[in-house]
């Protein structure tokens, strides 16, 4: 292993790679909740982006922690009202693939 | 003189100069060391809940005017090794239709998240394996894992008695949770802090113990944590005569010894963290410096263990519907006043501590 | 022989748990799984948190993505599927595409990372953070920390207005 | 006590203001109110004349009413001899009118309302006396106004007298513009309205001149059209189809006498102005003989002393027109006592017959002797016979034209003709048999109430002269008088002269109604045209409504078709051209520019539809595109 | 208390916001939230009087707070002699035509929220000292109006309602291009009143002319002052009995109030400029609407033609820039007109619930059998034809005085309109109030109701009070009619 000092770059390589995961998953799954997670995967991989600034740019502002702490709360308020939508569409649609829900369609 | 920091500090300097006279590197003699605690705490606590699991036995026979287990060892005090050993040995039974992977991580998350509370109870003077800033919310946090292992173990078995337990879990749970975490906050209210060490060194005596600022608190924390633990009379996820066995239906063999294991830790728990933000911790009534403080801790936690035994053994079993409104009609907004009333007290009399 | 330092064992532990236990969320066949690992992954972020000194973050990462929006999920999950939906496709057509698309979304990402001078400061992180955040809610913050508040209760009862059976 | 005097109006207002919003309901409650009051009134005017008898004055008090930033408008009291002469005759009148409409007016629904309207004219006219200024005069000149067209149509049931009343109030409002422009032109010249100081400023020469003179004329307007006058005279016969008392209290006695009124206060202006008072002194004389020849053929019985009220007035205006002040307030005040019995005692016979028309009536001094006796009385008075009341001021309205041998042949002309239809009137009604016999057996006379005020009235019109008889120190005139005290000498001849003249129309009356022995229809025959043209009233009525009244409407139709069509024309004609110009506007649009516009949608459109094959409806379709599209633009970057 | 006018004016929007709220079937609650909403500004409006300081002319209830920095934009309210008594009558009107729109049943709701929206915009324009926002305010009057006539209205409300709107907005332009100027050539650019008004002498005389010609076809329209008044029969017609009262009792107001805040002081060159044409064109106007009004048969619109009529009045007095009594004279003309004619609608407005038509050769008699609606009405026609004792009086009187010394012939025509007024109402009292009873009515009209009373009373006490005293209402204006003069004499 190398001597790199793990650094914020690292941290947010990690948060980039989960990001990109994040995408893949809203992009790519069929079911709703997938899909959700998948947006959660991408709130996570921002959120250790925001307090890896934190911890190394402004440690004393904790100006990142803050923020991510207001995305976890709005992620969790976005997470409830997301699966009461998830609900509603699996009663109309009796399933909750995405692809089939595509009213918009011309 | 009988602070266990002192034995343990000279145990654990020993081993470092062996090791390091090993030529063993020094993230490695860190690594041995997180270890050498982690097994340290694993035991302790097992051999507490062993304890518990005989004198649950032991309470309820008396309650129930029996002698309870008696054959194997002193008045059956080795009962429940014997009984490990037997569930240890027998077919671990995997039913065909279950979600394997789920079906068999269910116990582990549960037990792991049962015992990883103990990261930041402090047992006694200097008895903390990390005396966290954020304790108070590690411990509500660090809880609710199981639920998730309720739920996996309720998916998993494929059993719609189990799914039903698992969901009446995971509902109780995360319902009781609210009034629990805002009970607490009564006592961070007061004390400013969330580190469990600063708690405890904060009632340094029987007048500044935390329950006669918070009586209404300690109330609704003791109920809501009554059901956190799925206990009687809150033990809908494991009702028999409703569910067969609930989540548990399924399991046998050493995953069902797991489920059993983690109930108790939990009732522990419980019982820990009311002694903890209410009755002073290790701190004996009289000062820091009285008798041995872990013995004042395990001699204060047991009383409340003996508590929630008794009230499984008085309580009828709750409605499910029941259950849920007190949850939200009652404690909730007892709770709410709790932190209203706590508030107004810390604004008019500011030098209370 | 390098010395390797615990910390950086567990940065590349961690970020191991992390990336797996994503990768395994969206890719996994059986949506309770999906779930499953994303919880196992959220709760590594949080020991990420806790390596970055964020306890109170962490704590919080814990109680409220594991305690409440996992459970969510999982609840949303057994709401909405069988147990015998497992053997439906799980990724829609377009795969390939997005895989590709993701791919050079992450190259672009990492090149930027590499390319972009950050200005780190030396300043130590403070040991105590919850303290701080706890103050700056209550003073700096407190407008939206108000408002944070005021969405919850949207939602809550927003959440509670949509689901309801008419 | 003086500075009070003006409780003597406020007391019938107040009567007026507790009948309307308290007692109308209770007739009897509300009748003694008013009657209250106006009796107070009178016990207050006594004393006030005792007190100005004793200090001429003028007695002045005021306070301010109008801010116009550097001055002020100021409304107050003037108290001298003829304000307490005029207060006395108005409570007397007013107080027998009203007890005798207790009578007259029995059984009338809007009983209570008649008492309000009577009390509430009495507070008007009261206060026009009491007036110290122009404004205020005018203001209360405006409510008896107010109060006689309430009066005039009070049975407004009738067609004929709601138009009576209508053609009351516009026609003595036409009047009041000159008084209105009069006002100004005062206040113009002098910056006051207070009497007092306009005729300092007219003494000290600051106003007069042409302005002097305009002032006066138009001033006199009003007066011309309050009482009467030519060519404005044509709505006091009119006047006669409201109540009967209320043709004797205001359209005999009091209201029509406030033009004389008017013109005596303001005096000094005619007197400064030589041809104003020559304008004032010919309409007097014009209005007079007019009237006079108007009302010896006249067949209403009310009319008749309509007629003559007219003709009387002229008589003061004239006196007054040629500087006889107290010749003319003199008679003012006699005339009102003898006209309002005259008017009354035509009442009481017109409630007993239950017409008007001297035609059908007859023999009626028989049934009804009071009202006979008094009508005679008030007769001799008016026809100037020796020594009633009316003989000593006429006698001092014909002294005063002693200067103008044609005034002086006119007033003499008119004093024939009054004695002449005055005694008509009388013989025609209670003398000879009755014309009606029905109407005559139902006839009675009337009760207390009315025949009581009449006796007092009769008394008045014997005695109420001999103030002025010159013999006796000269009372009426070394107390109302103008400057100087000016003693009109008694001139014997001049007296002779109109006692004969008197006597004479007196005579040929009853030659010619008592006696028959002319036959009056011959002599109409005779004289035809003048018999037709006096009895059609000159004509004044069909002269106005041709040259006024129906050009008026005509022209109101052509401005109200004007704005409807040609101003409001212009506006929707624009609106119109508007229209027309967006209509072609439209067209162009919808064609030209739309049908470019409509091109490029349809090119567009089959644009679309080729592309709309990419809008899959699928959000993570869109996210890919909308993803690949960032990585697009990076390598575009 | 601070912030009155503000309250005053917003307190009316508030009402009807919440008004919004209520249900389309809660009318007698929808009535008695309004008739709160407006009684506050009533008893507002009593405390401003209550502790105006008469004494001077400088303005008073100030409130200045910047608005549209970039602009120079304020918002700035103020009153003073001239505004007190609108704002005063603007309240009451309001409170009144709330009540007397109890028996409005369509639409409700929207009715009474537009009517106190409408209020807003009125109580902005008294109080406005800001060019942009008074014409924000005067502008906020012209939607609420165009929908309670467009709405409520009678037959042709369609065509009246927009025929007021477009006149009035042709009128608005003017006034914008008016704004425009004075604003471009001030240094700096300001929009305040006051500040115009010490800059006034300063403009360029053409620039003044044209400024006074393009707010005088503004205001004239308003007013509406010959030729420009063809809209107001129309929209008084048509429009629901509380709307013309407020038609006719305050927005008519505004042009002369406009006049004599804005273009007189503003531009005093101007100003003396074109007096003659103001003095002819306010006498052309008393004749003229007398003329017209004697031809008229519908009772709304012979009131309606009589405003015409008497605003000519208002015209002819402020004509008369030198004297105090005719600027006098012109307000007491607005004060008493808005009394009388807002009472006189009531009143038409009673009688045509009744009768279901205005035709005036319909009646006849009416005093037989409705005597209070009679007398009532009767007392406000005499106020109306300027019996004096009575408010109209006063203030002719006053005008005559001021116009007098500089019209005088023009003055001696204006008298004639007080003679033609008496001739049109006393027909229309004879005709329909006098002679027989039309017995097709026979048990059809009953007299008036205890509310119809109520909202004409104030009214009445008002106008008799202000006709015997008339220091009650002059004592409010005297100091800045004084100054008002002065500053046009610059």
């Amino acid at each position: 292993m190398d001597q790199v000092p793990i650094g914020l770059n690292h941290y947010l390589m990690l948060s980039g790679v989960l990001f990109t995961v994040g995408i893949f998953g809203v992009l790519t799954r069929r079911n709703a909740i997938a899909v959700l997670m998948s947006t959660e995967l991408m709130f996570n991989a921002a959120n250790i982006a925001l307090v890896a600034f934190s911890r190394f740019v402004t440690p004393a502002a904790l100006t990142g922690q803050i923020v991510a702490m207001f995305t976890i709360i709005v992620a969790a308020a976005e997470a409830t009202v997301a699966l009461a939508i998830v609900l509603l569409i699996y009663r109309s649609f009796k399933g909750i693939n995405v692809d089939r829900i595509n009213f918009m369609k011309w | 003189m009988l602070e266990l920091r002192g034995i343990i500090d000279a145990i654990w300097s020993f081993i470092v100069g062996l090791l390091a006279g090993l030529g063993i590197p020094q993230w490695a003699i860190e690594l041995v060391g997180y270890a050498l605690i982690a097994v340290v705490m694993f035991g302790v606590v097992a051999v507490i809940v062993l304890f518990l699991v005989w004198w649950e036995r032991k309470v309820s026979a008396k309650m129930q005017d029996r002698l309870g287990p008696m054959r194997v060892g002193w008045h059956g005090i080795i009962q429940t090794i014997a009984d490990a050993i037997k569930l240890l040995q027998k077919e671990d039974i995997t039913p065909k239709a279950i979600d394997f992977p789920i079906h068999f991580w269910a116990p582990v998350v549960t037990f792991v998240a049962a015992f990883m509370v103990y990261v930041t109870v402090p047992f006694g003077k200097g008895l903390i394996v990390s005396d966290l800033s954020v304790g108070v919310l590690y411990i509500i946090a660090i809880t609710t894992f199981t639920v998730i292992g309720l739920l996996m173990a309720g998916w998993g078995s494929n059993n719609k008695y189990s799914l039903l337990g698992g969901f009446r879990s995971a509902a109780q749970v995360v319902s009781y949770e609210v009034p629990l975490s805002l009970a607490l906050l009564g006592v961070i209210m007061i004390s400013q802090t969330l580190s469990l060490g600063t708690i405890v060194t904060q009632q340094d005596n029987l007048l500044k113990w935390y329950v006669w600022r918070q009586p209404l608190g300690f109330l609704i924390f003791w109920i809501a944590a009554t059901a956190e633990c799925n206990r009687t009379p809150f033990d809908l996820p494991e009702a028999d005569s409703e569910l067969v066995a609930g989540f548990v239906t399924e399991y046998s063999g050493m995953k069902f010894a797991m489920f059993f294991l983690a109930e108790f830790v939990n009732m522990f728990t419980a019982s820990v963290v009311a002694v903890t933000l209410f009755f002073g911790g290790w701190m004996s009534p009289f000062g820091p410096d009285f008798g041995p403080s872990w013995m004042w801790f395990l001699g204060k936690t047991m009383f409340f263990v003996f508590v929630l035994m008794w009230f499984r053994w008085t309580y009828p079993r709750l409605r499910v519907d029941q259950l849920m409104g007190f949850a939200w009609k009652v404690l909730l907004p007892l709770a709410f006043l709790n932190i209203l009333l706590t508030g107004l007290g810390i604004y008019l009399f500011d030098g209370l501590k | 022989m390098t010395e390797i330092s615990l910390t950086n064992l567990t940065f590349y532990i961690l970020s191991f748990c992390i990336i797996a236990g994503g990768i395994f969320t969206v890719s996994s066949r059986n949506l309770f799984h999906s779930a499953v690992f994303l919880v196992f992954t959220l709760f590594s972020v949080a020991g990420m948190f806790v390596m970055l000194n964020a306890y109170l973050l962490a704590a919080i990462q814990v109680l409220i993505y594991v305690g409440a929006v996992a459970m969510l999920m999982i609840f949303g999950v057994m709401l909405t599927t069988r147990l015998a939906d497992v053997r439906l496709r799980h990724v829609n057509e377009q795969s390939w595409p997005a895989l590709a698309i993701c791919g050079f979304f992450l190259a672009f990402l990492v090149y930027g990372l590499w390319d972009t001078p950050f200005t780190v400061s030396g300043v130590p992180m403070p040991a105590d953070t919850a303290h701080a955040l706890g103050t700056l809610l209550m003073t700096k913050y407190v407008l939206p920390f108000e408002v944070v508040s005021l969405l919850l209760l949207a939602a809550l009862v927003g959440a509670v207005v949509i689901a309801k059976k008419d | 006590m003086l500075q009070n005097a003006w409780i003597i109006p406020a007391l019938p207002l107040a009567a007026t203001v507790l009948i309307i919003f308290g007692t109308h309901r209770n007739r009897a409650v509300s009748s003694g109110i008013s009657i209250a009051a106006i009796v107070s009134g009178f016990i207050y005017a006594v004393a006030i004349l005792f007190n100005v008898l004793h200090d001429h004055g003028p007695h002045e008090f005021y306070f301010k009413w109008l801010d116009f930033g550097s001055w002020h408008l100021q409304i107050g009291l003037l108290i001298d001899p003829l304000t307490a002469v005029m207060l006395l005759v108005v409570t007397i009148v007013s107080s027998c009118v009203q007890i005798y409409s207790l009578g007259y007016m029995h059984g009338d629904p809007r009983f209570s309302r008649y008492f309000a309207y009577i009390s509430l004219f009495s507070f008007s006219m009261l206060g026009l006396v009491l007036s110290n200024n122009f404004a205020m005069i005018f203001i209360f000149w405006e409510l008896v106004g107010l109060t006689s067209y309430l009066l005039i149509g009070f049975w407004f049931e009738k067609k004929s007298a709601s138009d009576a009343g209508k053609k009351a109030f516009i026609t003595t409002r036409a009047g009041d513009l000159g008084f209105i422009v009069g006002i100004l032109i005062t206040l113009y010249a002098c910056g006051t309205l207070n009497f007092g100081e306009v005729f300092t400023k007219i003494e000290t020469g600051v106003f007069a001149g042409g302005l002097l003179t305009a002032a006066g004329i138009f001033l006199f307007c009003g007066a011309v059209g309050k009482s009467a006058q030519f060519p404005l005279h044509v709505w006091l016969p009119d006047a006669m189809e409201g109540p009967t008392p209320v043709s004797a209290l205001i359209h005999a006695a009091t209201m029509v006498a406030a033009g004389v009124y008017l013109v005596a206060r303001i005096l000094t202006i005619y007197i400064a102005s030589e041809s104003a008072g020559m304008v004032v002194a010919v309409i007097g004389i014009t209005t007079s003989f007019m009237a006079a020849s108007i009302g010896l053929v006249q067949n209403d019985i009310k009319r008749v002393l309509a007629y003559s009220t007219v003709s009387q007035l002229g008589y003061m205006i004239m006196a007054l027109g040629l500087g006889a002040y107290t010749a003319g307030t003199f008679h003012l005040m006699t005339h009102a006592f003898f006209k309002a019995l005259l008017f009354l005692a035509a009442g009481s016979v017109i409630h007993a017959v239950h017409t008007n028309d001297m035609q059908e009536m007859g023999g009626l001094g028989k049934k009804m002797k009071i009202t006979a006796l008094t009508m005679f009385i008030a007769s001799f008075s008016i026809a100037g016979i020796f020594p009633l009341s009316g003989f000593w001021s006429k006698d001092e309205i014909v002294a005063s034209t002693s200067g103008h041998p044609i005034f002086m042949v006119l007033t003499l002309m008119v004093a024939f003709m009054t004695a002449f239809y005055m005694f008509r009137l009388c013989f025609l009604t209670f003398t000879g048999g009755p014309r009606d016999q029905h109407k005559f057996d139902h006839a009675h006379e009337s009760p207390k109430t009315m025949t009581v005020p009449l006796m007092v009235l009769a008394f008045l019109a014997i005695f109420a002269g001999w103030v002025g008889i010159p013999w006796l120190s000269h009372g009426f005139s070394s107390f109302v008088y103008h400057g100087e005290p000016h003693h009109a000498a008694f001139h014997f001849d001049i007296a002779g002269i109109s006692l004969f003249v008197g006597l004479s129309g007196i005579g040929l009356a009853y030659l010619m109604y008592y006696k028959g022995t002319i036959s009056p229809d011959k002599v109409a025959a005779r004289f035809r045209p003048l018999y037709t043209l006096l009895y059609n009233k000159y004509y004044f009525d069909e002269i106005y409504d041709a040259i006024f009244v129906q050009p008026l409407y005509a022209i109101c139709d052509f401005w109200f078709w004007f704005d409807q069509h040609i101003i409001d024309g212009l506006v929707n004609g624009a609106a119109t051209l508007t229209l027309w110009w967006s209509i072609a506007k439209n067209w162009f649009d919808v064609y030209i520019i739309d049908g470019a516009v409509n091109g490029a949608g349809y090119t567009i459109r089959g644009t679309g539809s080729i592309l709309r094959f990419a809008q899959t409806g699928r959000l993570q379709n869109y996210a890919l595109i909308i993803f690949a599209g960032v990585i697009l633009i990076w390598f575009l970057r | 208390m601070s912030g009155l006018l503000s309250w005053m004016i917003f307190i009316p929007l508030i009402g009807g916001v919440v008004i919004l709220f209520f249900k389309q079937e809660q009318k007698s609650a929808i009535r008695a939230a309004a008739t709160v909403t407006t009684i506050i500004p009533l008893i507002l409006s009593l405390m401003m009087l209550w502790e105006y300081d008469p004494s001077t002319p400088a303005m008073q209830f100030v409130e200045h707070a910047s608005w549209i920095p970039a602009l120079n934009v304020f918002y700035h309210v103020g009153a003073d002699g001239i505004s007190v008594p609108m704002l005063f009558l603007t309240a009451l009107l309001s409170m009144i035509s709330i009540v007397a729109s109890f028996g409005i049943e369509k639409r409700v709701k929207e009715y009474f929220a537009f009517f106190l929206l409408l209020e807003t915009g009125m109580m902005g324009v008294f109080a406005a000292l800001d060019f942009f926002l008074f014409y924000v305010f005067w502008e906020v009057m012209l939607v609420p109006m165009y929908f309670l006539i467009g709405v409520w209205g009678g037959p042709r409300k369609e065509y009246a309602a927009i025929k007021f709107f477009l006149y009035t907005l042709f009128g608005s332009i003017f006034m914008l291009v008016g704004i425009l100027l004075l604003y471009f050539n001030t240094e700096p650019h300001t929009l305040s009143f006051l500040e115009l008004i010490e800059h006034g002498p300063a403009f360029d005389h053409n620039l003044q002319l044209l400024v006074f010609v393009f707010f005088f076809i503004a205001f004239a329209i308003k007013i509406p002052a010959w030729p420009f008044h063809t809209w107001l029969p129309d929209a008084h017609v048509e429009a629901p009995t509380a709307v013309s009262v407020i038609l006719a009792g305050v927005l008519l107001k505004m042009g002369t109030y406009g006049l004599l805040r804005i273009s007189f002081p503003m531009l005093p060159y101007g100003t003396n400029y074109f007096i003659w044409p103001m003095a002819a064109i306010g006498v052309i106007g008393i004749i003229y609407g007398a003329l017209v009004c004697m031809a008229q048969k519908d009772l709304k619109k012979l009131v309606a033609y009589s405003s015409v009529s008497h605003m000519g009045y208002c015209l002819l007095g402020m004509a008369a820039v030198t004297s105090v009594a005719g600027i006098q004279g012109c307000m007491f003309q607005m004060f008493a007109h808005g009394l009388i004619t807002g009472a006189l609608f009531i009143l038409v407005g009673v009688i045509y619930d009744r009768a279901h038509t205005r035709e005036i050769a319909a009646f006849g008699g009416l005093w037989l059998k409705l005597p209070v609606y009679s007398g009532v009405m009767i007392l406000f026609v005499m106020g109306s034809l300027g019996l004096p004792g009575l408010a109209g009086f006063v203030s002719e009187f006053m005008v005559f005085i001021g116009s007098f010394p500089t019209f005088t012939w023009l003055t001696g025509i204006a008298v004639l309109g007080v003679l033609l007024t008496a001739g049109y109402f006393l027909r229309m009292v004879q005709k329909m109030f006098l002679g027989e009873f039309n017995t097709k009515w026979e048990g059809k009209l009953p007299d008036m109701n205890f509310r119809e009373i109520f909202t004409v009373v104030p009214l009445a006490i008002l106008m008799i009070a202000i006709g015997c005293y008339p220091k009650i209402l002059s004592m409010w204006m005297q100091p800045t009619i004084q100054d008002l003069v002065r500053l046009i004499a610059r």
